[in-house]
């Protein structure tokens, strides 16, 4: 295992580790893509090795680095970005490619920009995502509400929802996951009340305590003591299953859970970009594929080249149509079976609609640790257990801490 | 008390014993300290060790003033009393039953020992489904009778609650085996002894079967007892420790902070942690409990 | 009052291979209130399985177990008030010898103070006063013997079993023991069903002896009687250390020939009938003072002490013991002449066994 | 069959406890009844409870399909089998150590495996990780199971097992000329036959359903055990469809549930004391 | 060759609190190469732990143990090639009586057949054939014992420890086993350490008796010469069933006076000096042929078939026991007058209870 190397007879083995972060047999999908780029890139075979979730797979890949047993190419957050150049485990793509003017026409901007620090391209966007609006247009028709006008604000979500409710169509109006991926929900909002840099710069969040911050954290408690909201934290992994229930008529997710939904929900559903407070938007999602410092020059470069094609826009459309999540580029959608895809599932181009109000996700030093206090101060003020400007206060103060080290390099 | 050993019975003259001794430990020990101790021993050093890599008590300072350990420290604390006494309870009142001529035996063995058989990965979210607000069985019956239902896990005064039922499912079947096992060793006759002079099955169990059950209590206390701190892998699944650490367990913590935070040097201060609080524990049983312990 | 029976009790057990064993069949026994039986017969022949129906823990696959008259088959034990010293002793051995003793007291919620009394009084009974503290792993095998009888002993049972509840203990001991559990069971008015392999204790101590054979009753009667009036040859041969001799013999009109003897003894004996004639080792005599004589050759001569055993070997190959008081040196190989009198003689049929003096009983 | 007395005159107490009892056992079955249930049904159904749902095997279908089950059930029976036998022998003669020999520094030795009672391997994947590493087993079934072969559990388990037994035993095949480990072989290990199969089947269970470490040690399907299979239904970024998963949980637990049955009776055995008084 | 011996043995036990309890007490024991020794002793005396200590079960806390002369106080039990039946049995649960039986065979690789049929043998010796299948669980104490002692039986070992081996046996059982053991003995030459509590077992098995009590030795002799001589009151009183009688007497010049008497026995006895004077009751005659005269009232009668146990009250107060032959019906009250003979008295120190016709002996 662990392959990486340049064989004697110049055929290179790579090891790629990939998670599965949506339910089902999507391993198969990803062996065929595999087999598809090795098959053109004659000399490279490279093992693709399923490995769990997101987390499961950070863990797996740092584990095995530490005794240079690790993967030459991973499917990984793009917000691990930081964690991974700080613990030196990839390269910049600078060093593998002089020319990566490429990206830019193959990749929507906002894409790329998670995969870019310290003046350097760092991954290729995989399997991307924004956070969408999917609402139940069998819930919407009893409630007497338009089923193809989803609330397109704040104000409209909370009166629809509340609609929603009191008409007895469904249980929740709308849930919104606090779990997990709490703090991507909570980003969002941030960007709808105006925040900026929510992205961090530099891998330091520093916007938490911004009143916009506090207004959509105050926001997002209201819907819960309102009741349109389930009380206390919602949890991601049941969140679909609610709404596939029709307990709830609208729910935020990530676009990746598209042909979840699709192929189980047995009624009608729209999917729209998030609902605006000061303006629309989302954070941008899901994993780039990192190229790991690793091997040989050569074993590198053959990890850049199967990344490279496994974004090509023939594959990208493929693994967009199968997985749920957005293509990553202009050229992707314009393959004809995206086009024809499109077409029939409209739905689908939602998300990359939503790109152009899209905000790369919160990239910061220390992710892992950042993102559990972030989420810890939601769901404490979620639960009652505290107010949001003075935890949202303290957390930046705390968060400060923990980044300090890495402030101004 | 009685546990004389034959050795001891010999005075512990014979030399040969000690030599004999260690050599049946040699195999055990080796793999025991190649996966065990020598990464224990590692990981100790690393929390040794600061941030910058210098040596110190860096992160003995920060653990004494990280407030997420002391909760889930005291977290940890109530899982343990919480589940320990009840699932032990449980276990021995379902080796009780199901070793005595009860009406399908086969079957409601099979039934306590089901939790032990069901992967952890798979369970987790079938319990998630469960206590999920509304649709969950449990609200469904709940709201059925009228009863007011609530976000069990989302919600930090029951999310802990909660989880230690589903650790008392999942552990009481377990410890029953050991415990039916245990009953094997006694003598049907000291219960015919008890019949005749007109004990009822509750006095007799409490002052020969219970008491000639020890070894066994003693080995399923302290094993359930490292359990409550052991077993994690439900958090994952049912609630990451969540809503903001109320169900945390230091374990949890541990392996966050070394896998998600990757910070393991902390995380070598968080185990030794452990490592202290669950020896002091094991310190304490054995002094006070192995005593008690008659084996023959 | 508590007399106890069994009546027409039937027992098998699963022999694990899918069949079963049976191992009473059809035993009746009377233990009339306040009195002493004891139970007697080889081993395996169903005694132990005799008392632990009687005290419901075992089931009768068939007929009744009556206690003062009521059928108690479905009684659970523990509610019918027999105290029993197990064979194997079955004592706690998580619990001291005090412990041990007051078990049952405990149990009824005696008060600590009189537990304590009765408890010691009984261990002062057995001789256990010394090793009161002790665990029955620290005790010897007579010791622990005694523990289980002194349980037994201090119950309020009125009822109380008792399998060989004294085998292990030396004779001095034993003959005590006797003595302490005799008085003690006439004191209290006890019905006692007592397993014995001990002739002397059967004989001493019983009202009543009943003595079972391959899981049925081969006679019940008062010591004296069985000892003088066996119902057949087995009961015959198994009363008495060493037991009757049993001599085949042939009525003629010149008398009775036993054993290949050359001179027929002057009986009344129908004519050209065999049977089988019984002789109680102590009713021959060396002295050659009785009527009948009996002529043997010495093949062994054990000495006991107080008497003296000779096994002999008869004129027709027969082999049967004289027993000689006090210490007799007579050497292997002695031809000798022993006599006895009619009135020691008992007859039997050699087809069934039965006596053909008694009343054919249980 | 005889009722013993008793059995019968205590009818209603024993009632109310075979009553009690079926209820802790159904109760207690709910988890594995609902994955029965959700396995054949088609995802609407599945959190309904509506009886008159149609039934369903596509869940179980497309499972089987979604992972190289056959494969994986391969790898898991040769890694249980590896980890009970390795466990069972260690256990054996480290218990036996414990239990009958009174040794210098005995004390310590028990302490310093109880530390593996408390330390999971699951925290030390990282360290033991290297270790495999090092030894060019990465990627192997016996990297997934070697930590696992010196079980505490197992040691402590039957040094308390070996501890309860009758000395008089142990005496009487000394005397018979039994050396030491004839003894540990022909005495021990028989009598402490209940023990021992609830100990495996424990283990079995444990190692059976194991995922974390398996999942980091290995990489290819050659090695890889069945929860890596199950795990693939338990995405829980994207909420997690219960029809799917509760079919791959049967698939997964199936063999566990069959081998209980089998099993299940040899924890009664003959009476342990019956040839002592 | 297969000596054994006991020199100098002591043990001590840990008593639970800390302390040890004394056992043994320097006890020496010789049982020559092929010969019989019989272990008695009052219960809890120390002749279980004796044996354990030969066996090696047990260590000595002082002294030597010796085999052959050699010492081998650390030689491990497994080395001895010792076989030993246990007083508990200790039979293995899990196997069969045959599994039990050839378990030492099986150690030892002896291979299958000859372990089929060596262990049949020795059942049959027992009479175990038709139990052959059955776990000890499913067998009568008496057929446990018997398994346990087939098991020693089949053994190679030289040297055989059995801890009462017959003491659950029915008479006629324990008569047929008492001939086995004692033949399979001679004829192997085997060296048997036995212990008993049954009187006639000793008297009629034994080469040499080794009287214990206490933890120490009292008197080891041949059987009659223990029976006739013995050193002191207490083995007196302990050796026969019912054991001497010890009456108190005092000497002067009439002769000497027993408890209370009227008239003084006209004996050459050494004026004003105390003695006890030991009476077997087997030596008191009920016809009045003797020249000795003793005086009682019947306390109790008891029959036991071939003899009558009288119990009496001497004028002194004294109780003392006669044993008539046959079946005696002497009422309870009665005043009787018994005699015996000078050669069958014996006389002890009052203060020391050491014989005063014997020398002192271990
Ligand atoms: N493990 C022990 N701890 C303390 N005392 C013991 C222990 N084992 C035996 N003893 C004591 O040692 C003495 C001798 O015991 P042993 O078993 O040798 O007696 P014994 O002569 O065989 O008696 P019995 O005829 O009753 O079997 C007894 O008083 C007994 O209580
Ligand atoms: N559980 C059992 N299964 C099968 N047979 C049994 C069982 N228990 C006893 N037996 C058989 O029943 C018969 C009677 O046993 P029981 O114990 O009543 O004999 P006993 O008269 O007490 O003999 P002993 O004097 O040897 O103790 C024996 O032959 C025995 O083998
Ligand atoms: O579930 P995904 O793949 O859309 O990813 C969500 C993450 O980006 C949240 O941090
Ligand atoms: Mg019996
Ligand atoms: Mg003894």
């Amino acid at each position: 295992g662990g392959g990486g190397g340049a064989g004697s007879d110049g055929s290179v083995d790579l090891t790629m580790y990939y998670p599965v972060a949506v339910g089902g047999p999507l391993t198969d999908v990803v062996d065929d893509l595999i087999a598809s780029c090795t098959e053109e890139n004659e000399g490279i075979s490279v093992e693709a090795v399923y490995s769990g979730t997101y987390a499961d797979t950070m863990t797996k890949a740092q584990t095995a680095s530490r005794s240079n047993q690790g993967p030459d190419l991973a499917v990984l957050l793009t917000t691990d970005l930081y964690t991974l150049m700080d613990g030196e485990l990839i390269v910049p793509l600078s060093t593998l490619d002089d020319d990566l003017s490429w990206t830019e026409d193959r990749f929507y901007p906002a894409y790329l920009a998670s995969g870019q620090a310290e003046d350097e391209l760092w991954s290729l966007p995989f399997q991307r995502s924004t956070i969408v609006q999917y609402h139940n247009k069998d819930v919407f028709e009893e409630a007497g509400l338009d089923p193809e006008a989803p609330p397109t604000t704040w104000d409209e979500l909370e009166e629809q929802a509340a609609t929603i409710q009191d008409s007895g169509a469904a249980e929740y109006g709308l849930e919104i996951p606090s779990t997990q991926f709490g703090n991507w929900m909570f980003q969002a909002m941030a960007i709808q009340s105006g925040v900026e840099d929510t992205a961090g710069v530099d891998g330091i969040v520093d916007y938490l305590d911004a009143p916009g911050s506090v207004e959509a954290l105050e926001w997002w408690r209201s819907m819960t003591e309102s009741g349109i909201m389930p009380s206390g934290t919602t949890e991601w992994a049941s969140t679909p299953e609610d709404f596939l229930q029709g307990r709830t008529g609208i729910m935020w997710h990530t676009t990746g859970n598209l042909t979840n939904v699709r192929s189980n929900a047995d009624f009608d559903f729209g999917v729209s970009i998030l609902p605006a407070n000061t303006q629309p938007g989302s954070p941008t999602g899901g994993g780039n594929l990192y190229v790991f410092d690793r091997g040989d020059e050569e074993t590198r470069a053959a990890a850049y080249t199967i990344a490279r094609c496994l974004t090509e826009p023939e594959r990208a459309a493929e693994w967009s149509m199968r997985s749920g999540y957005v293509a990553t580029g202009p050229e992707a959608w314009e393959t004809d079976t995206m086009v024809d895809y499109a077409e029939e599932f409209p739905q689908a181009a939602v998300a990359r609609d939503q790109l152009e109000v899209a905000v790369g996700e919160t990239t910061s030093h220390e992710n892992g640790r950042v993102s559990q206090m972030i989420n810890d101060t939601i769901a404490a003020v979620l639960t009652g257990q505290a107010e949001p400007e003075p935890a949202l206060t303290q957390l930046q103060s705390d968060i400060d801490g923990v980044l300090a080290p890495y402030q101004g390099r | 008390m009685t546990a004389t050993t034959p050795a001891a019975r010999r005075g512990g003259r014979r030399l040969g014993d000690q030599a004999f001794a260690w050599a049946l430990l040699a195999p055990a020990f080796v793999v025991l300290i190649a996966f065990t101790h020598y990464p224990i021993i590692r990981s100790a050093w690393s929390s040794a060790h600061g941030r910058n890599g210098d040596l110190g008590t860096a992160q003995y300072e920060r653990l004494v003033q990280d407030p997420v350990f002391w909760q889930v420290l005291r977290n940890n604390l109530w899982f343990a009393v919480g589940t320990v006494p009840t699932s032990m309870a449980l276990a021995i009142l379902m080796a009780v039953w199901v070793n005595n001529k009860l009406v399908g035996k086969s079957f409601v063995r099979l039934a306590y020992f089901t939790p032990t058989i069901l992967p952890m990965v798979a369970v987790a979210s079938i319990w998630l489904f469960f206590y999920s607000p509304g649709i969950g069985p449990i609200d469904q019956v709940l709201s059925a009778l009228d009863i007011p239902t609530r976000n069990w896990l989302g919600n930090p005064d029951t999310v802990l609650p909660a989880l230690m039922v589903m650790m008392i499912w999942k552990q009481a079947g377990f410890f029953m085996i050991f415990y039916l096992a245990g009953l094997q060793n006694l003598s049907p006759e000291l219960e015919e002894a008890s019949k005749l002079e007109g004990a009822s099955r509750w006095y007799h169990f409490r002052r020969v079967t219970f008491p000639l059950l020890m070894p066994t209590t003693l080995f399923v206390f302290v094993v359930a007892l490292t359990d409550a701190f052991k077993i994690i892998d439900h958090l994952f699944i049912m609630t990451g420790g969540g809503p903001n650490n109320a169900s945390n367990l230091l374990l949890f913590y541990i392996y966050d902070t070394a896998f998600s935070f990757f910070d393991p040097n902390y995380a070598g201060a968080l185990t030794m942690a452990l490592v202290v609080i669950l020896g002091l524990a094991a310190i304490l049983q054995f002094t006070v409990l192995e005593r008690r312990v008659h084996y023959r | 009052m508590s007399e106890v029976q069994l009546s027409g009790v039937t027992k098998s057990f699963p022999d694990g291979h899918g069949g079963r064993t049976d191992v009473l069949h059809g035993v009746d026994i009377l233990a009339p209130s306040g009195e002493f039986v004891v139970l007697l017969g080889p081993s395996g022949c169903g005694k132990s399985t005799s008392l632990r129906i009687i005290a419901g823990l075992e089931s009768a696959t068939g007929g009744d177990v009556l206690i003062d008259g009521e059928r108690v088959n479905d009684v659970p034990a523990a509610k019918r008030s027999i105290a029993m010293v197990f064979q194997n002793y079955a004592l706690y051995p998580h619990l001291s010898v005090m412990e041990n003793i007051v078990f049952g007291l405990r149990v009824r919620r005696v008060g600590r103070a009189e537990r304590q009394e009765r408890g010691l009084e009984a261990a002062r009974k057995v001789g256990l006063e010394a090793y009161l503290d002790r665990k029955p792993s620290q005790l010897s095998g007579g010791q622990r013997q005694r523990a289980a009888l002194a349980r037994a002993l201090v119950s309020d049972a009125k009822v109380v079993l008792m399998d060989e509840p004294l085998s292990n203990l030396d004779a001095k001991l034993r003959h005590q023991m006797r003595i302490e559990l005799r008085t003690l069971q006439r004191e209290l008015g006890l019905t006692v069903i007592y397993v014995t392999h001990d002739q002397v204790e059967a004989m001493t101590m019983a009202d009543h002896v009943v003595v079972m054979r391959d899981g049925f009753v081969a006679q019940a009667a008062a010591p004296v009687d069985l000892y003088t009036e066996p119902a057949d040859t087995d009961v015959a041969s198994f009363i008495g250390s060493p037991p009757m001799n049993l001599l085949p013999a042939r009525g003629s009109d010149a008398g009775l020939t036993v054993s290949g003897h050359p001179r027929p003894w002057s009986l009344d004996a129908p004519v050209d009938t065999d049977v089988v004639v019984g002789i109680r080792p102590e009713s021959l005599a060396l002295d050659g003072t009785g009527p009948l004589e009996v002529l043997g050759r010495v093949r062994t001569a054990e000495v006991l002490g107080a008497e003296t055993l000779l096994t002999l070997e008869g004129p027709g190959g027969d082999t049967f013991v004289a027993r000689l008081p006090g210490i007799s040196r007579i050497g292997t190989g002695t031809d000798v002449r022993l006599t006895t009198t009619p009135d020691d003689l008992r007859f039997f049929d050699p087809r069934t066994g039965r006596s053909l003096t008694t009343p054919a009983s249980a | 069959m005889d009722t013993v007395p008793g059995r019968g005159g205590l009818r209603i107490g024993r009632g109310l406890e075979t009553l009690g009892a079926w209820l802790l056992g159904i109760l207690w079955l709910l988890p594995l009844l609902y994955a029965l249930w959700a396995s054949v049904h088609q995802r609407e159904a599945a959190t309904t409870f509506d009886l008159t749902a149609p039934l369903t095997f596509d869940n179980f279908v497309s499972v089987w399909q979604g992972a190289p089950f056959g494969r994986y059930y391969v790898n898991t029976i040769l890694l249980v089998s590896g980890i009970l036998v390795g466990q069972l022998v260690l256990g054996v003669l480290a218990a036996y150590a414990f239990a009958r020999f009174r040794f210098v520094g005995s004390n310590i030795a028990f302490a310093l495996v109880l530390v593996q009672l408390m330390i999971a391997p699951d925290i030390l994947i990282s360290e033991n990780y290297t270790t495999m590493a090092s030894l060019q087993l990465v990627d192997t079934i016996p990297a997934i199971g070697l930590p696992y072969i010196a079980s505490a559990f197992g040691i402590f388990l039957l040094r308390q097992t070996f501890k309860s037994m009758p000395i008089e035993l142990d005496e009487a095949a000394e005397i018979e000329g039994a050396g030491r480990l004839g003894r540990l072989w022909r005495v021990y290990v028989p009598l402490a036959k209940p023990t021992l199969v609830a100990y495996g089947l424990v283990s079995v269970s444990t190692h059976w359903n194991n995922f974390l470490w398996p999942l980091v040690i290995t990489n290819s399907v050659n090695a890889r055990p069945l929860t890596v299979g199950l795990a693939v239904y338990n995405g829980t970024e994207s909420g997690i469809d219960w029809t799917l998963l509760s079919a791959a949980t049967i698939l997964v637990v199936a063999p566990l549930l069959v081998a209980f049955l089998i099993f299940q009776r040899q924890f009664v055995q003959s009476f342990m004391r019956a040839g002592i008084r």
